[in-house]
């Protein structure tokens, strides 16, 4: 996994590329959120449409990212969704918990509202 | 399954089963898929279909990495592929400990109070996109998940048809 | 190289090798060249790299399933890949008849009386195309074509460096 | 390999994608130019552009589509070579016996001339 980091209109957004499957990509994401979070931004983008693929580990990454967030009353957004990835979240029953959007221009104008 | 030596290959039909040894690195379950994808590609197999098996033995894969091999990248983990005219079937072979399945089948990590887990979905995923979903433990060291996606028309036609 | 089991991985360095066993038939060459991507994509190879790479092993594999086993598609065709840091190996096994290279490597197939010939090119494209091509026969039944493309600075970082 | 053709300007157009290996490749190809140089054409255009790549096996099947057609007079055009098929045919020095073009209008226009 790769992942670039801009905060835009107060939302940081994480761009991920190649495959997301715990281990260090948690470490990597769980650093960049916390670092956010203490710097007192609420809203988090992750934006998956350069991601191949998630694994049931790496759902845990973006489980935990919600759950941070969400305990300091923020939130978090999925961007560009792939069906592969659609799929998983659909079988999880994660598409419940995380609100996805096409792009990151429309998740954008959400999570700042 | 046992390690894939040349025997077990010429055991099964031998010309529809392909194997795969990687490293327990959990980077290494990429490469995994991208010969997954060369294989549902070949098999013409369509887009849902090719989805939930990559999905599966990605998931397969990554329990054998992680709770089969402790991540100790020198245990290597085996894939045997059976590219059936009916099924593509799947084996994943671990050395590790083994575990009790039955626990885990009966969990449901989309219930309320599971859902935000960060662990536990792994099995569920396969279960839930596979035909059939098997554990093979204790006949040989380790640990071996077989798993079956059948094959209907629409999914390609006969996985011997070719390119 | 001997066929892929478990012992032969283990007396490498298994945390680098890849090994994978296909039946003889040409369309699988789709898949071997499959796992060649991804394998090249893992290791953050330039594009030059990966093709000579990707172009040279589905050479071999189309000599070991041809020329080795005659399109008898229940042998299994062996590829071991290892990751090094400083290049990247290929084992490509047949348990074929081999054949006498020397003829071959004396040959060029671009000479204005062999240009138009369909055929005679495959051991001349790996040479081209890798760093070194060898050539074990003898010591076991079969043929090994041993490929090595050595990595630069700009051909990715360490092999194990991840995803 | 999947193939499909057509006829344009008099030219024997075949669109290629897959893989070209030889073997069951081979008897396809060679029975659409075969058809095609019967009824009298003599100008073949392969696009490649869906083709992943080819082997030296797959080559052969080119070679003899350039000898078949030149023994008649005619000529084998190229169309979208990409890179890797473009490494085979440079390292095998084919690069010198085929006329590769970038698209297949560019192709058509200099093959009917
Ligand atoms: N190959 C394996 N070897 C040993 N234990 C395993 C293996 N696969 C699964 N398990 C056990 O089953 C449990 C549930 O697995 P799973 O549903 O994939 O979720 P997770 O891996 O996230 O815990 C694991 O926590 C582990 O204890
Ligand atoms: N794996 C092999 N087993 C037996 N003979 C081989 C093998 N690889 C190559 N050869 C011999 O070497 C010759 C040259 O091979 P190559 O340069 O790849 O051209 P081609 O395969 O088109 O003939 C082949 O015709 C064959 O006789």
């Amino acid at each position: 996994m790769k992942m670039t980091r801009e905060t835009l209109d107060g939302v940081l957004v994480l761009r991920l590329s190649g495959q997301l499957m715990g281990g260090p990509d948690a470490d990597a994401v769980r650093e960049a959120i916390q670092e956010a979070l203490r710097q007192g931004g609420r809203k988090i983008l992750f934006d998956l449409g350069e991601l191949t693929w998630v694994n049931s580990t790496g759902l845990g990454i973006l489980i935990s990212a919600h759950i941070n967030a969400s305990n300091l009353g923020g939130k978090v957004g999925l961007a560009r969704v792939s069906r592969r990835i659609e799929s998983i979240l659909a079988v999880t029953r994660l598409d419940t918990v995380f609100q996805a959007f096409a792009d990151e221009e429309t998740a954008l104008r959400a999570l700042a509202s | 399954m046992i390690p894939p030596d040349a025997d077990t290959f010429l055991a099964g039909d031998p010309g529809r089963s392909v194997l795969l040894t990687i490293p327990s690195r959990m980077e290494m379950l990429a490469v995994v898929d991208g010969l997954v994808q060369a294989i549902v590609s070949q098999l013409n197999l369509d887009e849902d279909t090719a989805i939930a098996v990559a999905t599966s033995v990605v998931e397969a894969g990554t329990n054998a990495i992680q709770h089969g091999h402790g991540h100790e990248e020198g245990r290597p983990v085996h894939f045997r592929f059976f590219l059936g005219d009916d099924a593509l079937e799947v084996w994943v072979h671990d050395t590790g400990p083994g575990f009790n399945p039955d626990a885990v089948l009966a969990a449901d990590p989309t219930g309320p109070e599971d859902i935000f887990k960060a662990r536990g979905r792994g099995i569920f995923i396969m279960r839930s996109l596979m035909d059939a979903v098997e554990f093979e433990l204790g006949t040989r060291a380790g640990t071996t998940v077989h798993l079956v996606k059948r094959l209907g028309p629409g999914n390609g036609s006969s996985a011997v048809a070719g390119t």
